[in-house]
């Protein structure tokens, strides 16, 4: 616990305080409101990465390490932080970090330096260009500013010969793609950043970050403006998922979205908005009315555009793999969904997968629910509880003692529910899923107790707890309230937690459905792969075989590994399905076994065949569904299969 | 060491391929050619692109050619003169240059990757050669 | 009753079979088997329109009116009919007309013709050409032949400069567009021919129609492959909804479909698929995976290739108005649908549009139905009755006896049955819509009982019959069965109707909303013209003033008209209507209010927004649909109006005046 | 009367328009231009294109010319179509916007704004009909 008392102690070393930031991994959940603190005052107000929270936390690493000297812009990095607070809340809530400790050390780094130290940077014609088209204060080369973008867009071993733009709007953006192929320069846009910082450490990272030249920040092109006339929605390319859904909600409309701090356009251009509500929203280009997109030499485009070549087919096939877009979507008009008044949550426990699975099967295909997805232990473990250490005891009291594996986790209004509970054998409510939430601390301390001991024994553990006499005593027992779970928390911060989790929607699981702020927690001070892909989903036993492999591989590399969710689309004629590799991600050596994993599985995936693995999904998100999944994917040849090896170790080297 | 399209540069290529490449164990006998257009070629904007054909693995044409009127070819790769540079000084590789879209192609992907191969022991030997650039 | 007794005579007169022949309507029944009759064998064997029963029957009222003259074909085409009695039956389930009995009086005409009379018909070189890409055989330019392609892409007025060619596959097409371009020749393909022969009566006729040149006739593309595992099917232009579903269902898959006779690939590039399956299986490009089209420079593309010009979308707007396809599809490769083993129908029925209206909205939002429809009184009486008699007094009843003028049509799983069951209070099921299929002549038979009387006396008459205690005296009293319907055939036919009534298929509503070979009853020896759009349906009282705007119109001209159905679309956001007003189309008068009616009510609609009207998604069912509804249509301006009256002077010419 | 595409009929075309046309009334004073392509020109194959301008409903430009190249200014629109149907469409056998939404003619620019002058335009088709009498077949 010497984190503990590190967090209590007012004065933070820089020693100290880089061990916070090392555990960063950027989430981006500072970027966003989502606890109603409003956001990080300075990076609202000059924009760039290194102004946010993540980004300072980036920083100070590498000044620690000596990658980077101080410039000018790094005093005005520090000092713009007012140490409001407002990031350790939001951090807190996701990651347990403090990423205000990281800011003070960094203030006191920056007073102790003398202005001998600071170096200057001129600025160049490049740079010169580039402020000509966005203005003097959204263009840089600052080091300094520059390497708050290791790990989400530039890698950790190269030098930062790059610049920092933020465009305003569509227009600027073609200018400066058309600047930059004058000059010879590669440019990259960056929106959430998420994906990139998951594919950093692995060996995707070459293939993935940007080398040298352009960095295109899009956080300022936030234009949102919601139709209820048409229920659709005009979304920049800088508007988060959670930003979108907020808006949307005011009009009691939904829109399809990824995780809260993914950016809405950046995820149709990546994977394509890939959600436990697809099955009933849609997949691919189902989810947006049109797009406004900047291709590769500077043209604007919209896909409704007559003019131009087909926007909405990309060529077949495995070795159809695209490690960076091909547009960057400025502009996104989304389809909007209303919202029942009597939606409500229901949840299947299930101790076996194939029970789980076919029955989200058969639902997806009789268009049951709304949002649809078996959740393993592991996600629901993650996301339900406040911290990685609870997470990992509930976890255990799910697998061994009430055999709580996966669920069947189903938004859906009224009637859709009957369907499912005369399906079911018992389900989880909502005022019992609000109880597990608030009573998570209580539940994993409860983990060796008799009562633990005592359910186990019982022949059908769940229905026990969930359905039958022990309900009561659980409920009881684990006294959830905002109280119980603010004490988990630093004590500075109790209070805030205590009134946070007292909001109704903190417990609603509808409302978290759809804003998705808890996935953050899955990268709490540790890092995701979460490979998988869509697979056809007319041979069960198929699937099974597929998520064996997974794990197979995962144990072979000894790693930390679980089922992620699944789900279906395509009125249930495929499924997606996401599996999760948990590792450190400042530890080279696991990265390493993580990289092999990534390519091991997807190699395997590919031979077993009907499979779109998530390899071939990268930046396909803007096609036609039909043009993407269809025809099927038979399983590589002997001879197809060397060719992706070759093809994989051209573009990623041998290891 | 010569200048990139200069036309030392085809000549040391053109002889390079010929003595060092073995058609069979480098080239895998490929009957194939290949058009790279370069866009943006310093210092005064220009296009230029240079036509290459194998027959059986064996170098039949090489060529360099200013402006905008290009040969049929198997394959055409397109790109601006700064991301042939990266490739020619071992920066990055053409099937990335391809995959993250620096290379834009015209012809089947399956086709043209593989192809890669062969195609990068090209990409090296002009590397030896190649050592000047317009900046 | 002049039609029964020429029926049951063995000799038939000109003037007779003259009679039948106008009656034809071109519904393209004949072509295809849906009675397990087998089909006509000299169609089958020689292609062309004029070896099938309606084509003869085409050729005959040519014949007689004088506008085309005999040649040696003529002889082939008449001899070419076995008379085996296939067509009657076909034809007598669909429009009760006896196309053999044409076919006889053909033989007879053409028997008593001498040589002299014969035209001569010379090979010239574009028929030349064509012959080398198609083989001798499958080019024509007989003038019999081409008469009979008249009212079904040939204006009845037109001269007879056609050629007609029946390609075997793309490659040909793409021979043939770009002979024809090299030529300059205007060409025009032909599938079904139903949405012509639909609009040929009405205004609409010089702009839809081809005005000289060659036709492409589509019907030799056979190609059908369902992939079970990937729940596709891959369907040649010359395949119609009809086949397509019986290989679908071959493998418990069911394909989105229109009217039994359309072909698939020509209904992709016309309308779209509209059906009542399209709130779940989607409309426009929702229907297919990919689709082989080649376009009017004759080079051939599928929507999967990436270097075309964007095939997705279109130009928006009330003036972008396309009256031919954007290419000739060949091919496509369409979504099939996994059919449940717990499928189940049920029917709403309702006074008021109102109601219905929002019931079936609510549904579709909510997901709840497979198929998913308000049908009106008149569709269901049309659907169901076997002869226009019959459906006129059994729509009487529904109308004055049952207050039921309109139904909620549900097709769904059981759990979707009981959401409708509990939404509704009375419900008619499955058994109850047998008896009414089978029971329909006695039903209409009770136009004037004391029993509807009475009952029309309770306070919700619908309940007391479906539901309540009348039910089974209904029951009892239509004694529905096989043999009580066969009844109201021709005394020939009426064993055969008896047989055919007795697959359970006939009387399983299921089966008739996946194969739609109801439809064609609109078309009983009469036309119809269908006012369509799409509305969207936020404000549901508009959508009310939409159909009361229709039918004023409508009355001001005198139509026998009536709210088809209406059905939600793209998650219940939109519905569409189609409005349908009927008409002898042996009338010319009749026609002429017809297309005074259909362009007021457009400019109606145009002028109410939020309506994206039929001649407006004509030939748009290949894009994507966000890129056909979006941004949704606005009210449009009178200078807007004002150039839209031009634009359609300058279509249809200035004989068209307001 | 003359031959379609023929010097004289450039000639006489113009005087006709000029003479004939009322910028006002007739020509609606538009203010476009158009550049018409004809492909497939019998005997030989050969296209051919025409290009025409209106100020203020005045015909201030128009050109004949034959090949691939066209005339150097760029038209506000730019309708493509095979001989066969100009031939029809000035021997009045289908009007120019049938032509047009039955893709016999192809229209590069809005056909809103194409649309929106196809009056005037209808206009000065009628009075080429009147003066062409002769095609090549």
């Amino acid at each position: 616990m010497n984190q503990n008392n590190v967090l209590s102690s007012d004065k933070i070393s820089l020693e100290e305080s880089v061990a916070i930031a090392e555990k960063g991994t950027h989430c981006g959940m500072c970027r966003i409101d989502f606890l109603g603190t409003g956001l990080c005052p300075s990076g609202k107000k000059y924009g760039y990465l290194a102004y946010w929270p993540q980004g300072r936390m980036e920083i100070i690493k590498h000044l620690k390490e000596d990658k980077i000297k101080p410039t000018e812009k790094l005093i005005e990095i520090a000092n713009s932080c007012s140490l409001c607070g407002i990031c350790d809340k939001q951090c807190n809530f996701a990651t347990q970090l403090r990423p205000e400790k990281v800011a003070r050390a960094l203030k006191d780094y920056v007073d102790k330096l003398d202005k001998s130290q600071i170096q200057t940077v001129e600025e160049d014609d490049i740079l010169k260009g580039l402020r000509e088209i966005v203005g003097k204060n959204w263009a840089t080369n600052d080091p300094i500013i520059i390497a708050s973008y290791i790990r989400s867009i530039i890698s950790p071993n190269g030098e930062l010969n790059f610049y920092i733009v933020m465009p305003e709007n569509t227009e600027q953006v073609s200018k400066i793609i058309k600047f930059a192929n004058k000059n010879n320069l590669p440019f990259l846009p960056r929106a959430g950043g998420t994906a990139l910082s998951v594919a950093t450490p692995t060996v995707l990272k070459n293939g993935i970050c940007l080398e040298h030249g352009i960095v295109i920040d899009l956080l300022r092109l936030n234009k949102l403006e919601i139709h209820p006339e048409s229920s659709s929605a005009t979304v920049g390319a800088g508007i988060a998922s959670f930003e979108l859904q907020k808006e949307a909600y005011k009009h009691k409309l939904r829109a399809n979205v990824a995780e809260a701090g993914a950016h809405y356009c950046a995820n149709i251009a990546t994977t394509g908005i890939v959600t436990t509500w697809g099955n009933s929203y849609g997949c691919f280009a189902d989810n947006f009315i049109d797009l406004v997109l900047v291709d590769n030499d500077g043209n604007i485009k919209k896909h409704s555009d007559m003019g131009i070549s087909n926007p909405y087919t990309t060529e077949h096939g495995f070795t159809n793999i695209s490690l960076s877009p091909s547009y960057i979507i400025t502009e996104a008009t989304a389809k909007l969904f209303p919202v029942f008044d009597d939606e409500e949550a229901v949840l299947v426990p299930f101790d076996n997968l194939k029970d789980a699975m076919d029955m989200v099967i058969q639902l997806g295909r009789r268009g049951v629910g709304l949002s649809l997805a078996v959740l393993s232990y592991k996600y629901l473990a993650e996301f339900i509880c406040p911290n990685r250490k609870i997470a990992k005891d509930f976890e255990e009291i799910c697998k061994n003692y009430i055999k709580l594996r996966y669920v069947v986790d189903v938004i859906c209004d009224k009637n859709d529910k009957k369907i499912v509970e005369e399906m079911a054998k018992y389900s989880i409510d909502q005022s019992m899923m609000r109880t597990l939430i608030l009573g998570s601390p209580k539940l994993a301390s409860l983990k060796d107790s008799e009562f633990m001991k005592i359910l186990s024994e019982e022949d059908d553990p769940l229905k026990a707890i969930f359905a039958g006499p022990m309900r009561k005593h659980f409920e009881k027992g684990l006294d959830a309230s905002p109280e119980q779970l603010a004490k988990v928390y630093d004590k500075d911060l109790q209070d805030f937690f205590k009134k946070v989790y007292s909001k109704p929607e903190m417990s609603n699981v509808v409302w978290l459905h759809a804003f998705r702020i808890l996935p953050s927690r899955l990268m709490r001070q540790m890092m995701t792969m979460g490979p998988g892909g869509a697979i056809w989903a007319g041979d069960k036993n198929h699937i099974l075989k597929w998520i064996d492999m997974f794990a197979e591989v995962g144990n072979k590399y000894n790693l930390e590994h679980a089922l992620g969710f699944i789900s279906p689309l395509d009125n249930g004629k495929f499924i997606y399905i996401e599996y999760d590799y948990f590792y450190d991600h400042n530890d080279p050596d696991v990265a390493n076994r993580i990289s092999k994993t990534l390519l091991e599985t997807t190699e395997k995936s590919l031979v077993m065949g009907q499979i779109f693995t998530l390899i071939n999904y990268l930046f396909k998100g803007l096609y036609r569904k039909e043009h993407v999944l269809y025809p099927l994917f038979k399983g590589l040849t002997k001879e197809e299969q060397e060719l992706f090896r070759e093809v994989l170790h051209s573009v990623l080297g041998e290891f | 060491m010569v200048k990139f399209l200069s036309e030392e540069w085809i000549e040391y290529g053109k002889n390079y391929i010929l003595e060092k490449l073995d058609p069979e164990k480098d080239m895998k006998n490929i009957t194939t050619s290949l058009l790279g257009i370069i866009e943006h070629v310093p210092p005064n904007d220009i296009t230029m692109s240079f036509y290459l054909e194998l027959k059986d693995g064996k170098l039949n044409d090489f060529k360099v050619n200013t402006g905008d009127s290009f040969q049929e070819a198997n394959y055409v790769i397109k790109g601006n003169y700064g991301i042939y540079k990266d490739i020619l000084q071992g920066k990055i590789g053409t099937a990335m240059a391809l995959l993250k879209n620096r290379l834009q192609l015209k012809g089947s992907k399956i086709e043209a990757l593989k192809i890669i191969k062969p195609l990068d022991g090209l990409i090296e030997s002009l590397r030896d050669i190649t050592d000047e650039f317009e900046e | 009753m002049s039609l029964e007794k020429v029926e049951t005579m063995q000799k038939i007169s000109l003037e007779d079979a003259l009679e039948i022949a106008k009656k034809g309507s071109h519904c393209g029944m004949c072509r295809f088997d849906f009675l397990g009759t087998g089909i006509c064998p000299s169609g089958k064997k020689y292609g062309f329109l004029a070896y099938w029963p309606q084509g003869r029957m085409q050729i005959f009222k040519m014949l007689m009116s004088g506008k085309v003259k005999p040649s040696e074909k003529l002889i082939e085409i008449a001899n070419s009919c076995t008379l085996c009695g296939i067509c009657d039956k076909q034809c007598n389930f669909a429009t009760q007309l006896r196309p053999e009995k044409v076919a006889k009086a053909l033989k007879d005409y053409t028997n008593n013709l001498d040589k002299s009379e014969y035209q001569e018909v010379i090979e010239d070189d574009i028929l030349k050409g064509l012959r080398e890409i198609v083989g001798e055989k499958w080019a024509t330019n007989d003038p019999v032949i081409i008469s009979s392609y008249v009212q079904t892409i040939i204006h009845p007025d037109s001269e007879l400069n056609f050629y007609v060619v029946m390609p075997e596959n793309a490659e040909e097409i793409s021979k043939i567009i770009k002979f024809a371009n090299q030529h300059n020749i205007p060409f025009m393909p032909r599938s079904g021919g139903t949405l012509l022969s639909c609009a040929t009566p009405t205004v609409l006729s010089k702009a839809i129609c081809l005005d000289h040149g060659i036709i492409i006739d589509l019907l030799r593309l056979k190609k059908l492959e369902v992939d079970v595992k990937s729940c596709t099917a891959t369907v040649g232009a010359g395949i119609t909804a009809f086949e397509l579903q019986k290989e679908a269902h071959k493998h418990k898959l069911r394909a989105n479909l229109a009217e039994a006779g359309a072909h698939v690939c020509s209904n992709i590039a016309s309308t779209g698929i509209t059906s009542t399956w399209q709130n779940r299986y989607g409309w426009a490009a929702d229907n297919y995976i990919d689709v082989t089209i080649v376009d009017d420079k004759g080079t051939i593309r599928n929507n999967s290739d990436m270097d075309i010009k964007n095939p997705y979308t279109t130009e928006r707007g009330f003036t972008d108005i396309t009256l031919s396809p954007p290419g000739i599809i060949t091919e496509s490769t369409v979504k099939l649908h996994p059919i449940a083993d717990d499928e189940d129908v049920i029917l709403v029925p309702f006074e008021h549009l109102k109601d219905a209206l929002s019931m079936i909205i609510k549904l579709a939002q909510r997901n709840v139905g497979v198929s998913l429809i308000v049908l009106s009184r008149k569709y269901l009486s049309e659907f169901l009755c076997p002869t226009n008699q019959i459906a006129k007094d059994f729509e009487y009843i529904c109308k004055n006896y049952l207050k039921l003028n309109y139904v909620v049509d549900v097709i769904g799983n059981k759990d979707d049955k009981k959401i409708v069951e509990e939404m509704a209070e009375c419900t008619i099921d499955k058994s109850m819509i047998k008896t009414l299929i089978l029971g329909a002549p006695k039903l209409a038979s009770l136009k004037n009982s004391e029993f509807l009387k009475v009952l029309s006396e309770e306070k919700n008459p619908c309940k007391a019959i479906f539901a309540g205690p009348m039910r089974k005296h209904l029951e009892k009293g239509l004694d529905a069965s096989p043999e009580q319907i066969a009844k109201v055939f021709d005394a020939d036919l009426q064993d055969f109707f008896k047989k055919v009534y007795s697959k359970p298929e006939m009387t399983d509503i299921i089966w008739l909303h996946s194969f739609r070979i109801l439809p064609s009853r609109l078309m009983r020896q009469r036309l119809f013209f269908a006012q369509a759009g799409m509305i969207w349906s936020a404000d549901q009282d508009k959508i009310l003033r939409l159909v009361d705007m229709l039918s004023k119109v409508c009355d001001k001209y005198k139509l026998e008209h009536m709210l088809g159905f209406v059905l939600p679309m793209d998650d219940g956001k939109y519905v569409f209507f189609e409005y349908d007003y009927y008409y002898n189309h042996n009338d010319p008068d009749a026609t002429k209010r017809v297309s005074q009616a259909l362009i007021e009510t457009t400019e109606n609609c145009l002028l109410m927004g939020d309506i994206l009207m039929v001649l407006n998604y004509l030939f748009k069912g290949l894009y994507r649909k966000e890129h056909v509804l979006y941004p949704i249509p606005k009210g449009i301006s009178d200078e807007d109006l004002a150039l839209f009256r031009e634009l359609i002077v300058s279509i249809l010419g200035d004989e068209f005046k307001w | 009367m003359v031959k379609f595409l023929s010097d004289e009929w450039n000639n006489i075309s113009k005087e006709y328009i000029l003479k004939k046309l009322d910028p006002e009334k007739d020509l609606r004073n538009v203010t476009t231009s158009l550049l018409a392509v004809i492909e497939h020109v019998p005997p030989n194959d050969s296209t051919m294109n025409f290009y025409l301008e209106l100020q203020d409903g005045k015909l201030t430009n128009f050109i004949v010319n034959t090949g691939d190249t066209y005339v150097g200014k760029e038209a506000v629109f730019t309708v493509s179509g095979n001989y066969g149907t100009y031939r029809s469409i000035l021997k009045g056998e289908m009007s120019m916007a049938v032509a047009l939404l039955r893709g016999r003619l192809k229209l590069k620019g809005s056909k809103m704004k194409a649309l929106q002058i196809i009056k005037p335009l209808d206009g000065v088709i009628v009075s080429l009909k009147e003066i062409t009498d002769e095609f090549e077949e």
